[in-house]
């Protein structure tokens, strides 16, 4: 694929042979989160080695939307403590996970209805010349970033406000996947895409694996985890039920991990 | 695995209501801060005699204040309500010089406030022009044709008792436009919190084209909550020729800053679809209150203006750090 | 010891201010206490003001009104309480107040209304074309401005150009005088019925380098005019003594507070400054 | 089945561009209207000299619209302009009549500008207090102060003709205020549209929280536009000193309506994240043009508010018909 | 299921004996809409009979949503005709669609954030009693309306904006699918729900359809569609392409047509 470029991750270290002890990228330990009188997270451990995929399901309000938003930053936990390739850090703001190059898409999105589609493709991230936006180094860019996601938007001036749902999801992960991430969060990316499309996210998420950057997937489309996933995260009600190995499980029974207790669908 | 399904616990219910309520908690505990220390600072202050005035003179803004909380939960803002208050003014005081019966200039007013409300709703919520702009014109215009009714001068309204009662009266000793400002309050607590019109209010302030998509007639709810604040705007006119025993068409002037400052102090937001009518009676009654404390202090006339909005600024600034909890006036974030 | 009330207009001109300076110093020399509340042109604001005083039982209140009807509900209940009212400057209807204080705006407009048609038969040839800056809002510059028409509008040789509103504001009041000169290119005479009114005249006869056609009559002394007498083109200005207004207010009450009278009716005289008599003003500004 | 698959053309793309510059070519058809009035109307209105009147006299409200253009695109709003310039506008009085050097003076000002606008966005962008209180309160404090330290007298600035030129000198014919105004205002379009502090101040506006994900410093981006203000509030007060040759307490009253009233003519909107520099530049000319007009064709004085509000108001509906296709003021529809 | 009274469905008619001829309960015929310079539909044709579940699938921005959005009154169609029960309607509000029962899911949900989940459900539709909102019994139902739908909402007096993704999804489901629909239009109804709460959607489409219940079913998920559909439309870029039975097709081809032109993914 010609735009390949576009989609750029690094991985200081190189890709990790698997099998040998290594360092998580990624170490959640107790993490906790209340909102008003709601206890979204009970106390959450995760680990997430580079190079990895971790899918992440549970029932609706299980609480992955809060867990993955802790580590970017976004919220910060109650208690617990995060460790990056070892060493702890506590993020205050979205801008310092950034900086360590840990990129989230969220599951609304967050773009910014009044901006166009380049702008919300770099928001954030804006390539200057003399501190000027350097629209024409950022048109060509954002054509290959899109291509690169089989998405087809016409017109990279429109709002995204005007956009399809499915066009507005491409945007996010396009922004989240683009920009060099060590860590890439993707929550539900792709409820609103056609089959085409979920399989350029497929094919993008093993691509970055490959380059060694860690991933956590949360997505209600079970079949889609066995395609990238390495290990399978399962959580209830604020809870992490189980973990397993992508090896050791069917669908069958994430389906009764997810409903828990025995329950019947 | 040994980790068992739980489910999550019931969690308190006081932090719920501690956050949710935070503004109007907010304003509650910064109004009892003011009325202790002006308590103390002065002796004068807690006499029935002087909590009465004060009760009389926040009346007229009171009840705009009540018609504003709906403007501002549908996201818009009404600037013209002090224009109105002088416009009505006059024209009682005019109408009431020519002999007209005072129950029939009552009612006449009342209505002229609804249709200049009305008129201004109409081009808002049907030509979809921004309020800001038509109340901002409404402001203009209005006081311009009250300057032009009274040529500058103020008009005296004399010999109509029943009228002055309005303004003047008590009513088991407490003040008739008192009385008023708070029936108005209740009826529009009631309003917003358990009819349906005040759910139609917050819908269309909340998200205007999810009403639309429901059936809500949202044009309508919008156009009509202007109406809301010229009827108000109206009884505040009337309320404050009863008083004066004048009409001027400079009546209330920086009336509407006053009114939306009082809204917004109560914890309305000016996005919409969050507003507390107790929190705009409670933001009202501690301008009052601020304004009546300094007099009675003998605050220095140049330092009133200063020590006013130090207060308010202040005041606001420790409450966000006392209810911190999920305490925010902004826009939430989505 | 007494404590005396003053319900004030605003701060915003300075004729209000020195009032408030005057009886500031008369009740110190008195031994009393005066307070002083600012309205901001609100009429509602002062009636509550007058009403919290009454509360807190003040021995004295002096009143410079914005409605002149509308304040007379809250005069009427000080006097019913036992405190006597003395209005200043705005003069209120027949009522229950020991003493009016001051000009009477109308007349003193009248009066500089036959100062201007003299000069204008001496100076001017007789003839000229005049424009007005007012503030609408105003009631007492109103007055000033009706008693000021009723004597020149129908008089001979002479032609009223527009009136324009300068609000009170001074830079309002500038644009308008400018637009008022370029709306007039033939004007020969503008007359300010305030403060803020003459220092926006003055500026835009400045900006637009009129000095040498247009002569300026106003009200209320400030540096600008005296700088604009001594260059030519102000030629006179009414100067009240709003300090002496102020102090005659304070020292009636006080002597009502002592248990004795006063005329309903104290004059402050007013003076038309030029440049004759100017050099007797400038201490005031120094 | 026979349909065969076909993409889409590629449409007019001049549908598009008027539906998204509906605003500005509103405002824009109508300023022209305007001028083309009076123009008939008046035979002074087209002469050099009255035309750079109107640029001299609209050149402070334009610097001071254009820096509210920011803030009001990031959904903000900031009552205290007037008062600011108030304030500036007697301390530069002051200083320059204790015999500072001029250019010292403007210095001074610009700095004690942003350092009040700084003070007031740290209220709002780090305190979360809403934009609408903490200016008010600005609005009542910064003319206190200003009424405090003049005592009500107005200041002669006197034989600092460097001074001066900046109110009333011209350069090349045109006045200096007037040149100032317009580069503030190029490089307010500038910045706006095509440099990384725009691109940040709309994303502020238009999704917060967004902007917070992406890594934008969204706390300082707020902040910093209420310094902008500050600074544009300093420009104002500097320029009518310099204008009227005096510093008054009294300076810029209700100047906080007529450039709010500008930026929205203008077709910004309240509600955040979209608003054109040119459309403030249109906005404040087509009002300074109908005061200049109307006082030009003799109309009584009573009835100019009448006719300017009801100028405005109808303008903008006749232009809301006539560019009616995607033509909203109103909060886009979700 | 104790709850099934809170959804209900009028069919005034019936259901009818299939294989019969019928007047189709929605009929649209050469539909066009444009937005500035996209043709967002080129002139589309669609029938729909009493009781039948259409599945409308396609590319992202292919004009599903735009179409549902005309048929519920909520764009007005630029030309083209829509007839329900055979006669011609024209709408120009969403009131006057919701008149004539028909309900819509949106694909953005269209909650009020500021009000609480009760008030969300009823939104448009409150009970009251003397124009006081009847709470007490708004409450009840709401109960029930959200257990029918499997989902687990513990405060019925919590903001929307608080809730999970998957939790104001099924909000939103609830409140078109209770109030008697004719015509049930889901857009991407399922997009952020859970393995069990998808099930119960389907069941909920099955139920309605058996009451004589069109439903119109946009999404992504082919394989649900033939757990529910009678029939699929195919959409591209603004035009319907194909049209086939549920039993002559197979997911394979269904793939095939919404990527088109015989491009492979
Ligand atoms: N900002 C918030 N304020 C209050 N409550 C919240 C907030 N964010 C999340 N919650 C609550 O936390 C719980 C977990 O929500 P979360 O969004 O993490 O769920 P989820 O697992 O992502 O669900 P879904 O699959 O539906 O997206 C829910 O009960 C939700 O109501
Ligand atoms: N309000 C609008 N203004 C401008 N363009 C619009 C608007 N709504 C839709 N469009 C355009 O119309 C086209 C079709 O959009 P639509 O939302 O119908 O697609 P869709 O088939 O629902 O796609 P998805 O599967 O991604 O939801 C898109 O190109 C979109 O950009
Ligand atoms: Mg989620
Ligand atoms: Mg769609």
């Amino acid at each position: 694929m010609a735009a390949s470029s576009a989609l750029q991750a690094v991985d200081p270290e190189g890709p990790v042979p698997s099998g040998q002890p290594q360092v998580p990228r990624i170490s959640l330990r107790g993490i906790r989160k209340t909102f008003g009188s709601i206890e979204a997270l009970r106390g959450v451990d995760l680990d997430i080695a580079p190079g990895e995929c971790v899918g992440l399901i549970g029932d609706n309000a299980a609480g992955k939307s809060t867990l993955t938003k802790i580590i970017s930053g976004t919220y910060i936990a109650d208690s617990g403590s995060i460790a990056i390739d070892g060493e702890p850090v506590s993020f205050t703001s979205p801008a310092e996970a950034r900086a360590r190059h840990i990129e989230m898409v969220f599951q609304d999105l967050s773009l910014c209805d009044h901006i166009d589609v380049m702008g919300n493709l770099f928001l954030g991230r804006e390539e200057t010349r003399w501190s000027f936006l350097n629209n024409a180094s950022m048109r060509e860019r954002a054509r290959a970033m899109l291509d690169d996601l089989d998405i087809r938007i016409p017109k990279l001036t429109a709002k995204v406000a005007q956009l399809s749902g499915g066009q507005r999801q491409a945007i996010a992960i396009a922004r989240a996947a683009s920009f060099e991430p060590r860590v890439l969060i993707m929550d539900e990316p792709t409820s609103a895409l056609a089959v085409a499309e979920v399989e350029a996210v497929l094919r993008l998420i093993n691509r970055v694996k490959a380059r060694g950057v860690s991933v956590i997937l949360i997505t209600h489309r079970l079949q889609d985890l066995f395609r990238v996933c390495d290990k399978i995260a399962v959580m209830y009600e604020g809870t992490k039920v189980a973990e397993r190995a992508i090896g050791d499980t069917s669908l069958e029974d994430l389906v009764r991990l997810i409903v828990g207790k025995g329950e019947e669908i | 695995m040994s980790v068992t399904y739980t489910e999550r616990g019931q969690g308190s219910a006081l932090a719920d209501f501690l956050s949710e309520k935070a503004q109007v908690l907010s304003i509650a505990f910064f109004f009892v801060v003011c009325v202790a220390f002006f308590s103390i600072a002065t002796d004068v202050f807690l006499t029935p005699g002087n909590l009465l005035n004060v009760l009389r003179q926040a009346a007229p803004i009171l009840v705009v204040a009540v018609a504003m909380t709906f403007v501002i939960i549908t996201a818009g803002i009404d600037l013209s309500v002090g224009s109105q208050v002088a416009l009505i003014n006059a024209s009682a005081a005019l109408t009431l010089s020519f002999g007209v019966p005072w129950p029939l200039v009552v009612l006449a007013m009342l209505l002229l406030g609804a249709a200049i409300g009305l008129g201004q709703g109409w081009f808002v919520a049907y030509q979809g022009i921004p309020a800001f702009i038509v109340t901002l014109a409404g402001l203009s215009i209005l006081r311009g044709a009250a300057l032009y009714m009274t040529k500058g001068y103020s008009i005296p309204i004399t010999d109509v008792p029943g009228f002055f009662v309005l303004g003047r009266g008590t009513l088991l000793g407490i003040p008739v436009p008192a009385i008023i400002a708070l029936a108005v309050a209740a009826a529009g607590a009631l309003v917003i919190g358990s009819q349906i019109y005040g759910r139609r209010v917050v819908a269309v302030g909340s998200n205007p084209e999810a009403a639309r998509r429901v059936g809500m007639p949202a044009k309508w709810t919008i156009a009509s909550v202007y109406m809301l604040t010229g009827i108000a705007s109206a009884v505040a006119g009337l309320l404050i020729a009863a008083r004066l025993g004048s009409g001027s068409s400079n009546a209330a002037v920086g009336f509407e800053l006053q009114v939306i400052a009082a809204v917004v102090l109560g914890g309305t937001s000016l996005f919409g679809g969050r507003g507390s009518i107790l929190g705009t009676i409670l933001g009202t009654l501690t301008i009052a209150v601020i304004g009546n404390g300094l007099i009675l202090m003998h605050i220095s006339p140049f330092f009133t203006q200063i020590v006013t909005g130090a207060i308010i600024l202040i005041a606001i600034w420790l409450n966000t750090r006392i209810f911190t909890a999920g305490f925010s006036f902004r826009r939430k974030p989505s | 010891q007494e404590t005396f009330a003053m319900v004030q207009i605003n701060q915003q001109a300075l004729f209000f201010n020195q009032m408030n300076e005057g009886a500031t110093a008369a009740a110190e020399e008195l031994g009393d206490e005066l307070v002083i509340f600012n309205a901001n042109n609100d009429p509602a604001e002062q009636n509550s003001a007058v009403e919290t005083y009454i509360q807190q039982g003040v021995d004295g209140i002096v009143v410079i009104a914005i409605d002149v009807n509308g304040i007379m509900p809250a005069v009427q209940q000080a006097v019913d309480a036992g405190i006597p009212v003395v209005a200043v400057d705005a003069v209120l209807p027949e009522g229950p107040q020991a003493a009016q204080v001051g000009v009477d705006n109308a007349t003193a407009g009248a009066m500089m209304g036959e100062y201007f048609l003299e000069y204008m038969n001496a100076e001017m040839d007789g003839a000229a074309k005049i424009g007005i800056v007012g503030a609408l809002n105003s009631a007492i510059q109103n007055e000033r401005q009706a008693g000021f028409e009723g004597v020149v509008s129908e008089a001979e040789g002479v032609t009223m150009a527009n009136v324009v509103d300068g609000q009170n504001v001074q830079d309002l009041a500038l644009a308008a005088a400018e637009n008022l000169i370029t709306a007039n290119p033939d004007l020969d005479a503008i007359y300010a019925t305030g403060e803020p009114a003459l220092l926006g005249a003055i500026a835009a006869v400045e900006s637009q380098g009129k000095q040498d056609d247009i002569r300026l009559f106003g009200w209320d002394l400030t540096q600008q005019a005296i700088n604009g007498i001594d260059a030519g083109y102000v030629t006179a200005v009414i100067q009240q003594d709003p300090a002496q207004m102020g102090a005659t207010a304070v020292n009636i009450l006080n002597t009502l507070a002592e248990g004795g009278s006063t005329e309903p009716v104290v004059a402050v005289p007013v003076t038309i400054v030029t440049s004759d008599n100017v050099d007797d003003f400038r201490s005031i500004f120094e």
